[in-house]
């Protein structure tokens, strides 16, 4: 990720600095080849910072599976719940929108190279996010369905941890759909970069992944 | 100015050295039979960190002293060895140094921690609760009554929650407010918290250990000196924890025998 | 066709028009720098005041503070402290240092302003998580305080707000109820705004830097930010969820940290099975890597610091960086010492001593070069430098007592005592103050383009240093004596003959805290009235002291970005400008002090 | 930094409630004399249980304080002829609601590590004092049950702190205790309208009963509640005796 430097030219003869007024150490002299941009080279900060992000997310949810282990192992009241089959649902939901976001991303791109027309790349983006607000109806539902099990979020550890989990899941899928809904609107009025296309991928495809890691979490029993 | 902050530091070095060394304040005497190793441990891990406190410190006052007030057309002088030795005099100094500690330190904990308890060790359970320590010995049939949170109640002493009327083994038992053991007679602690965490700690003994509510933990230890100590709570529990404490009472067998039987006339 | 070529991260640029985008909610990092400096100031003076309090209270028990109630009537009736007043005086001080003055000030604040500068770049990427970064934070400080409005008070649990006590609600005492959930929310919230900010520091750091500014010519400071944020990044992502599960056995009645059977008042606890030692492991996972990033930033200041005062590099540049790292990655591994009397597994506490040891080496080494690179300097002393040695005395007191707390053994007599308290207080407490201290005089005149009053500096100095030591070198005796911590009196027997250490104490801490008052005064009235600042007052090398004007434009660097012809410090060498040649100058350097 | 209390609108209400009362009784001021009052005694019929000792060896100067008066337990105190003492007697039933409320302000004192009285009856609203005699830091934790609507409190009273001065919303009876001296426990009797507690020798008076049929209620923290059916007349004292059994 970071950036490889290109070597300075070695300058021949230094420059004779002009002293200004004051002994500022530097002289009115400035570089004379500096441009008001990042290094060329380095990748634009949004697919660096996505991979940050998703860092910490990383970090989060294994605090949580951590917590959840040690509960599960630490005391005997845990119930094991089966858990509601809307969940499998879900998930091909999900993982349906992420292909939709590939192929979003790749009409795009061909847009980009002039094949292919701008309906076409925003039909796919919508389409993915469509799923994805979806699969969060879809996790609400289940979560209704746990309520009229008799099973809340107080029941027993294993339902804490079910609606902590999910919860926490949802929300950051939300953030998903915002960052989709936000470059659907760039990709309108064409400011859409497409290193923000790609984090929002990354990103998007990293909840899902999550969310199988998460469901598998919950459903085996340690 | 820089020769001024070099004697401050020297001197506050100094300064702080001596009540360690006086040992104006420190431990209080070990009356525990396994408590020597800590104590060495103690005095060991004070004379290497002391002199390394004293070198650095020094060092970094002469060097003060020496070069604050060097002039611009002083040039400029490089350690000798440069950054490689500081590495290596890193690692030889604190590596060695840690090792020993370690080691020894290993032996001092395990003699706490990874021996059991004798077959013969006079069990006590202590209770800990915002914001007391209440005990409970088991009597003459050596054996605990099971307890009952639900019957906990101090409003009529019964802290414990134990059913003298239905468990046959809680007859017997004895609770009292304060800690008696007889001496040179190893002691198997049952540790039990009552609502959050506390702990249990007496200087003198060498033992201090949190109690972990839904987690019975065990310590086991011989005091060695009879005497009038104190066991007080180093896990803030609230309000009181400022003034959680009870009374560990070291006697000779038989006045512990006939303490118990007084304690035993008053349940 | 539609333009898609990354855009100049110059959208933003065009100065601010309007007091709010300029001073509210900036975009620019420099006035978010300033923001967290000013909110790290709050804080402190808070903390400050309520130390003073405690210390009277300790010193003094039961003798009336006047006018203490009017600051709470039911925490002090007839301006006596009450034990539950004292511990959530207690809790908030903690809180507050820890987090809203050691985590922003030497990390946010400094970090905020310089990062960007020094790697050459003209803002963050994400200026607008920036932005969101400080205000999130902010929002964090004030449910923080909210909590001393609620009508038993703020939480008194401590910093470390062990479970069960933090989870069982108001049946656990005065502020163990709302004050909790303010407690947890604060910090989760605090959380987020960290994760911001160490967003935007590591991109930075990896992709803003300019032409010719390698990773190895970032200079200690920049190093020091870009490690802490990336321990930052770990540590806040942790203690977050760690919070929302605590809220969650408040408001919702689950069961994570509190096991079955406890009894509170006689009464059943409606709780099963919870884990107590759950919520220490996750606290201290955060917990230790946390009193690093108070530290670290102050270890990469000083180093920027001195080296400008010693005209001359450190020894060694990369070791430095190396012991940082080394630092950062063994902090994860050594969280267990705080918890070696906590019930867990004895094996572990001696798994959990070893790297504890080990991790005095890459801390010992980095004293080590510092001292090797005061041999030979031209060492120059300023209020600046002077902080930044006294850094350097109170970093090797505070080490060397970690020694003791290292080990299983001997934690058995100093756990929970003053010694842990001294020990702290010395090496994250002072030490982080003195790097936050010797970065203020060194970068202010940067910051507002005026200089500070040496004369006051160095007073505050030589009050601070000695004062420091008065307080602090005493709680570590205390703790020796086996007087507890977190105590609002001493009714113990053994500790009552110890009280007259503790008067000593609070005088010379009320002594010290008003020499802050200095600092402040002088602070204030150089900001207004100092002495105009030159572009580079201390002929320093680094790209921060290259900016066309002082304070520097919106952009940092005007119409052009500096190019980076050198390591960051090339001191001792003849140059046109003196001993001395800047990153950003293509001079050639006769002699480069190649890295080791 | 001020920190609200939540207490200060319930002072305000009480202080409210208090200027009411005071109208009502100065409408009572003309048949004074029309009121009559209900006396009697309470006995433990048995035994009287053993009162285990406390040991406070936890806090020396509790000790100090019981150095020729060993403590005991407090819940079932029986005096000369089985009398019990701290009974709490009260009208449950037939009460207009405009009976004179007490005005006089009973203090519940902290002393020698105890309460005194053990139990303390009070009106609803009735403002009372919370004071301490000790040299040492008490803190008074009231536990009402949280459905009734009575708040619970939790407050550190220093040596030589002012009183705290309060009262209740509705008739509970609260049990209290100090965390710091676990042993520490007794009773708020919170009731509705004229009210009595026993003497050491289980005898009662309840003062100020307009002439009527009532239900007496006798309420013992151990042994529960007895009740009564009495007749007062006018000026006349009428009689109530009740017997609890011992466990």
């Amino acid at each position: 990720m970071a950036s490889t430097v290109h070597e300075p030219p070695k300058i021949a003869s230094p420059v004779e600095p002009v002293r200004t007024a004051g002994h500022d150490g530097r002289g009115g002299w400035a570089p004379s080849s500096g441009e008001l941009r990042r290094l060329k080279d380095s990748p634009p900060p949004a697919s660096t910072g996505i991979w940050v992000v998703l860092a910490s997310i990383t970090m989060t949810f294994l605090a949580f599976s951590s917590a959840l282990i040690v509960r599960q192992g630490s005391a005997a009241d845990w119930r094991h719940l089966s858990l509601p089959h809307i969940l499998y649902v879900n998930t091909l939901v999900l993982l349906a929108s992420s292909f939709a976001l590939e192929a979003a991303r790749r009409q795009v791109d061909a847009f980009m190279k002039g094949r292919g027309t701008r309906a076409k790349s925003a039909r796919w983006l919508y389409i993915a996010l469509f799923l994805g607000l979806l699969f969060v109806a879809g996790q609400y539902v289940a979560w209704l369905q746990l309520r009229s099990a008799g099973l809340f979020l107080a029941t027993n550890p294993n339902s804490s941890f079910f609606y902590v989990l999910t919860g926490m899941h949802g929300l950051h899928v939300l953030g998903g759909l915002g960052g989709l809904a936000r470059v659907i609107r760039r990709f309108g009025n064409s400011a859409l970069r497409k290193s923000t296309l790609d984090a929002t991928a990354h990103y998007w495809h990293f909840m899902d992944g999550l969310w199988v890691y998460l469901l598998l979490l919950l459903w085996m029993k340690l | 100015m820089g020769k001024f902050v070099a004697v401050t530091i020297v001197v506050i070095a100094i300064v702080s050295a001596i009540p360690i060394l006086r040992h104006t304040w420190w431990m209080a005497p070990d009356i525990s039979q396994h408590g020597a190793p800590i104590d060495e441990q103690m005095s060991e891990t004070m004379a290497e960190a002391g002199i390394s406190f004293l070198a650095s410190q020094i060092i970094l006052a002469l060097f003060i002293w020496k070069f604050s007030g060097s002039r611009p057309s002083d040039p400029i002088k490089s350690f000798p060895g440069g950054a490689k030795t500081m590495v290596w005099a890193a690692f030889l100094l604190v590596g060695t140094e840690v090792l020993a500690l370690g080691v020894f330190g290993v032996k001092a904990w395990a003699n706490v921690y990874f021996a059991a308890p004798a077959a013969n060790a006079l069990p006590v359970q202590v209770q800990a609760g915002q914001f007391a320590f209440y005990f409970r010995y088991p009597g003459p049939d050596g054996s605990f009554g099971p307890l009952h949170p639900d019957l906990i109640s101090e409003a009529n002493a019964n802290f414990f929650g134990i059913d003298v009327d239905h468990d046959p083994d809680s007859k017997d038992d004895i609770v009292t407010a304060e800690m008696a053991i007889p001496v040179n007679r190893e002691i198997h602690l049952l540790m039990h918290a009552k609502d959050v965490g506390h702990s249990f700690f007496v200087p003198e003994l060498r033992v201090q250990q949190d109690f972990v509510p839904g987690l019975d933990l065990s310590l086991h230890f011989t005091a060695t000196k009879i005497g009038r100590y104190e066991i007080v709570c180093t896990q803030l529990c609230g309000l009181g924890h400022y003034n959680m404490k009870a009374y560990l009472s070291v006697m000779s067998q038989e006045d512990f025998d006939s303490w118990l039987k007084k304690e035993a006339a008053l349940q | 066709m539609h333009e898609m070529s990354p855009q100049p991260h110059v959208a933003h640029h065009v100065p601010p028009t309007g007091f709010i985008r300029k001073h509210i909610f900036s975009l620019d990092h420099k006035v978010i720098g300033k923001q967290y400096y000013g909110l790290a100031l709050v804080a402190v003076l808070m903390g400050m005041v309520l130390s003073w309090l405690m210390r009277i209270h300790l010193a003094w028990t039961n003798y009336p503070i006047p006018g203490l109630h009017w600051l709470s009537n039911t925490g002090a009736p007839g301006n006596v402290m009450t034990p539950e007043y004292y511990l959530q005086l207690m809790t908030m001080h903690a809180t507050l240092m820890v987090f809203f003055v050691l985590t922003t000030a030497p990390f946010a604040a400094f970090g905020n302003y310089f990062l960007p500068i020094q790697v050459g770049a003209e803002d963050m990427p994400f200026p607008h998580f920036n932005m969101m970064s400080f205000w999130v934070t902010f929002v964090g400080f004030l449910v923080l305080v909210a909590s001393f409005f609620v009508s038993d008070g703020p939480t008194l649990g401590g910093w470390t707000q062990y479970a069960p006590l933090s989870a069982v609600g108001a049946v656990g005492g005065p502020g163990e109820g709302m004050g909790v959930v303010l407690w947890a929310s604060s910090i989760a919230i605090f959380c987020v705004g960290q994760l911001l900010g160490s967003l935007n520091f590591i991109t930075t750091t990896l992709d803003m830097r300019t032409r010719g500014m390698s990773m190895w010519r970032l200079p200690l400071s920049a190093w020091a930010w870009f490690i802490t944020s990336c321990m930052g990044l770990t540590a806040f992502a942790v203690l977050m969820p760690a919070c929302i599960l605590l809220i969650l056995d408040h408001v919702a009645g689950t069961s994570f940290f509190v096991p079955g059977n406890l009894v509170i008042n006689d009464q059943l606890q409606p709780h099963s099975g919870g884990s107590t030692l759950l919520w220490q492991h996750l606290f201290w996972f955060f917990g230790h890597p946390e009193v690093y990033i108070a530290i670290v930033p102050g270890m990469g200041i000083v180093s920027h610091v001195l080296i400008t005062n010693m005209r001359r590099p450190m020894l060694s540049h990369r070791v430095l960086i190396y012991s940082m790292g080394a630092l950062a990655v063994l902090s994860y591994m050594v969280y267990g010492h705080h918890m070696f009397v906590s019930g867990m597994n004895p094996v572990s506490s001696l798994a959990f001593s070893f790297p504890t040891l080990i991790i005095t080496i890459p801390s010992t080494i980095v004293v080590l070069i510092w001292l090797g690179s005061l041999y030979g300097a031209k060492l120059r002393i300023n209020a600046a430098s002077l902080f930044a040695l006294g850094f350097i005395s109170m970093f090797i007191t505070g080490g060397v007592s970690g020694f003791f707390l290292a080990q299983p053994s001997i934690d058995i007599m100093l756990h929970a005592t003053y010694f842990v308290v001294g020990h702290f207080h010395m090496v994250m407490g002072v030490a982080a103050m003195f790097g936050i201290f010797a970065g203020t005089y060194f970068w202010f005149p940067k910051m507002f383009g005026r200089m500070m009053n040496e004369t006051l500096g160095k007073v505050h100095f030589w009050l601070s240093f000695v004062g420091a030591y008065a307080i602090f070198m005493p709680f570590h005796y205390l703790g020796l004596a086996g007087n507890v911590r977190r105590y609002q009196a001493f009714v113990i027997d053994y500790m009552q003959p110890l009280i007259p250490v503790h008067r000593f104490i609070t005088v010379a801490a009320l002594a010290t805290g008003a020499a802050q008052l200095i600092f402040l005064y002088n602070l204030i009235h150089s900001r207004f009235w100092g002495q105009p600042a030159s572009d580079n007052p201390w002929q320093a090398t680094s790209l921060e002291w290259s900016t066309p004007t002082t304070p520097p434009p919106h952009n940092n660097f005007g119409d052009k970005l500096p190019e980076v012809y050198h390591d960051p410090y090339q001191y001792g060498v003849k140059s046109s400008m003196g001993d001395y040649v800047m990153q950003a100058s293509p001079e050639q350097v006769p002699s480069e002090h190649d890295e080791a | 930094m001020k920190s609200l209390h939540g207490c200060n609108f319930v002072a305000m209400l009480v202080a409210l409630a208090m200027v009411a009362a005071g109208a009502l009784m100065l409408g009572q001021q003309v048949n004074a004399a029309a009121e009559g009052t209900i006396t009697g005694t309470v006995k433990l019929d048995g035994t009287a249980p053993h009162m285990k000792g406390i040991d406070m060896s936890k806090d020396p100067y509790c000790v100090k304080q019981h150095e020729n008066s060993p403590a005991h337990l407090e819940n079932v105190v029986v005096g000369q002829g089985g009398g019990l003492e701290n009974v709490v007697l009260y009208i449950s039933e037939g009460l207009t609601g405009n009976e004179a409320a007490s005005s006089e302000e009973p203090v519940f004192d902290q002393k020698g590590c105890l309460y005194t009285p053990h139990v303390l009856a009070l009106d609803v609203n009735q403002k009372f004092k919370v004071i301490t005699s000790d040299q040492t830091t008490h803190n008074i934790h009231p536990l009402p049950n949280a459905m009734t609507g009575n708040i619970p409190w939790n407050k550190s009273q220093p040596p030589g702190a002012p009183p705290i001065e309060t009262s209740w919303k509705t008739p509970e009876m609260i049990s209290v205790k100090c965390n710091i001296h676990p042993w520490m426990h007794g009773y708020f009797a919170v009731v509705k309208g004229p009210h009595a507690t026993t003497d050491g020798n289980g005898a009662y008076t309840i003062h100020n009963v307009p002439a009527g049929n009532y239900t007496v209620t006798a309420w013992q923290e151990d042994l529960g509640t007895q009740t009564a059916k009495v007749t007062v007349a006018a000026g006349k004292a009428a009689n109530a005796n009740f017997t609890f059994k011992g466990k």
